[in-house]
Formats: C-alpha cells, structure tokens, sequence
C-alpha cells in the first residue's frame, strides 16, 4: 500500500499513477526543475541511510491520518536540468479530500523532513546551496494543529 | 561522523572517523569542540541540523555510544 | 493554456500530465468509480449545449485566481463500470500552493457546478439517482472566502 | 424545454417545444403551470434547478424572451 522509492533515474507520472489502483480518488502532485534565473541544473544529494526511511515514515503518518489505499513517494537525486521531473507524490482514497489532503501534506512535509539538500548551478557557474524558506516550514506547520 | 551539503563542503570532506573526549556528551559540545576542526563549517551552530543514529535530534541530545553523528543544513528537498 | 474536455472516451492519465508542461508544480486529481455497496455501472448524463462552457468558465475562475501556467478539465459521460476513470483535473504553476489548491478547488466546483447527473445501478437492477451532498456544498462554499 | 436526469425520467420525455401562456412570466409561474403537465416531475419545486438560455438562474427570474430552459436536480458531477 505504501511504495517509496530514491534514486537518480527519471520516473513515469503515467506508470506511477496507475499503480495507485482504481480507488475512487487519486490526487498526485510532481515537482520538477524550474529554469528561473539563469538556472543551469540542480543537483540534489541526500542522507542515503536515512531516506528511504524518512519517506516510508511520512507516508505512514499519511496513512494513519487520512483513510489511503495507497501512498506512492518517488524522489530523484543527482543533477538535474530545467524541465526534469524531481519528486511524484501520489495518494488514493476512497474519497477526494483524504486523497488530496493527504497529498498536500506529504509534499509539504517532504520540504521540511526528508534528508534532501539542493544545490544551483548559474549559467555564468555559480554554485549555491537552496536556503530553507521560512514559507516551507509555515506550510508543514499547517499540519500539525488538525489532528 | 557523516557531512552533507554545504556543511561537507566547508569541512573538505564527507564523513571521518573520529574519537571524540570523553567530555564531550551532547550535540551542543560535540559542536563547539568540531568548530576547532572544521572552523567554516562549524562556524554558525544555528544553520545546522543533526542527526544521531538517523534521527533527527536537539543540541541537548546525548552522544554516548552514538555510532553515526551527521551534520546538515536545514533540508530543502521535494 | 487552458483544456476542457467532455466525451465518452477513455483519457491517458500520464498523456494529461505530460500535457500539463514542465512548470516547477503539477497537480491532479483523477475521480474512478468505486465498486461500494453493489453498483454494477454509473451512468452521468449532462446537458451538452452548457457543459462545455461551464468547465471552461471553472478553468477561467482559477486561473484568475491563482498564477497558474495550465489547466486540463476532462469529464466522461456515458455508463461507467467500477474502476473506470470519471474526471481529470491538472493545474500547473510555478509554485505547489498554487497548483494543489486549484486542483482542489476545481474538483469542488465540478461536483456543485457543472451539469453533470450521475445513476447508479445495482446488481439487482435499480437504478437511483445519486443526491447532491451537503458535503460537496460546504466543500465548494470553502474557496468562496478565500479571495 | 429541456429535462435532465430524473426530471426527464418522470417527465417521460427529454424535451419539448411549448407555448407558455403570456402571464406565465418567472420560472416560479413556469414550474407551477408545468406541474400540471408533468405532476411528477414539478412536485417538488426544492429540489428543482433551472437553466434559462444556458444561465443557471433563481426561481425569480423572468422567462420573457426565453429561447431554451431548462430543469434538472441538482448537479453530482465530478
């Protein structure tokens, strides 16, 4: 019911979407490379010993909040360009505000609890690390007075 | 010891073993002491999450007979 | 930047994604029949001369609402057997609140404002009628003190 | 006149062209003139909704110049 997968290799939204099942709601969200600013690539690195764990315990605190036949979180590390597919977030429920509650808080919660870290890449070859936003963490926080 | 990020790139390196004093029994001390050793890193305790045996844990957190130590800056996946 | 879609056949959840670009967020929302409590089909009939017009004014309504980069309506009719497809909707914008909150938006408002009727049959043979929700009602009512 | 769902089924039929007489002059007056077409389908003017010229309008409004109106329940799309 719960599938979370790390790696560097691209995913297919279509394939990961089906493998939702035929719940009556499925709700999915993809983050991919935004080109904003002379962005080159993005390159993620990440805690390999923890990740994989840190996701399958965020998807399981979905499962425990929300009714879910299904939790689906495929991340990607390495570098990637503008357009390419970083992160699948997929839920199923019986009804559509559990699978798209869910969603959302599992991409808010990927922001601020799961061992990623980016780093940009200008066209002139600057290198910077992405800074936390203060907006992220508020987003995650939303979470934590409704249960 | 384990470094990820920026974190990594100021010590020069990705992990080390490393015998930390006996004195040495929290986050927070451990911190102060590795500023020594990796001063651009270390140098803004604010800026830096841990993690003791792949939990995230407070500067309080105790250290004794921890097996991996790792430093990061706040995560910004997804 | 804006496709709605009514018909009878069968849509490609990953082709409507693709279509939805490469903006920093994608969200959708897929709606499937569930096979509770007996039903055999469902059969949605709607009024053809409105339909169109009224998913494209939904569409309107949340890309004046929010900075999206795309919107993708698709709605079935006919009779549907469990696990088949009902509704795509795919938003997509730069930044995720965007995307997840008109998605979620514009599945409320297709359940209380577009012409769509839906009828269950069981495995007996009755046919009924599905009510409105209050439910759906409140849902909808949600995004109305928002802006 | 166009119905939908059940308002077509206890109609028995999908449409019709009629002539409304002239005083018949808000959807409130049209739903009480067509209940004695239709006696099942305009029982019960609740849970009723109304299109006039593909406009979903309140029981109030005026039909003069109508070209297409429409009854059904309430939606359950989606």
């Amino acid at each position: 019911m719960i599938h979370v997968r790390v790696g560097e290799t691209d995913f297919d939204p279509g394939a990961e979407m089906a493998a939702l099942g035929s719940a009556g709601a499925i709700a999915t969200f993809i983050g991919q490379v935004r080109g904003d600013d002379g962005l080159v690539a993005l390159t993620l690195e990440h805690y390999p010993a923890m990740t994989q764990a840190a996701l399958r315990a965020l998807a399981e605190e979905a499962a425990a909040r929300w009714p879910l036949s299904g939790v689906r979180i495929v991340h990607r590390v390495g570098r990637l360009v503008p357009g390419e597919r970083i992160v699948f977030v997929g839920t199923a429920a019986e009804h559509r505000a559990a699978a798209l509650d869910a969603c959302a808080f599992l991409i808010d919660a990927l922001k601020t609890r799961a061992p990623f870290w980016k780093v940009e890449e200008s066209a002139g070859g600057d290198r910077s690390w992405v800074e936390a936003r203060d907006a992220d963490d508020a987003a995650a926080a939303r979470w934590t007075n409704l249960s | 010891m384990l470094y990820f990020a920026w974190v990594r790139e100021r010590a020069g390196l990705a992990g080390e073993e490393i015998d930390i004093p006996g004195d040495i029994d929290s986050v927070g001390a451990l911190i102060g002491w590795l500023r020594q050793r990796h001063p651009e890193a270390f140098a803004d305790p604010e800026r830096l999450r841990v993690a003791v045996d792949l939990k995230v844990v407070s500067f309080d957190a105790p250290i004794a007979g921890a097996r991996e130590i790792a430093f990061f800056p706040p995560v910004t996946g997804g």
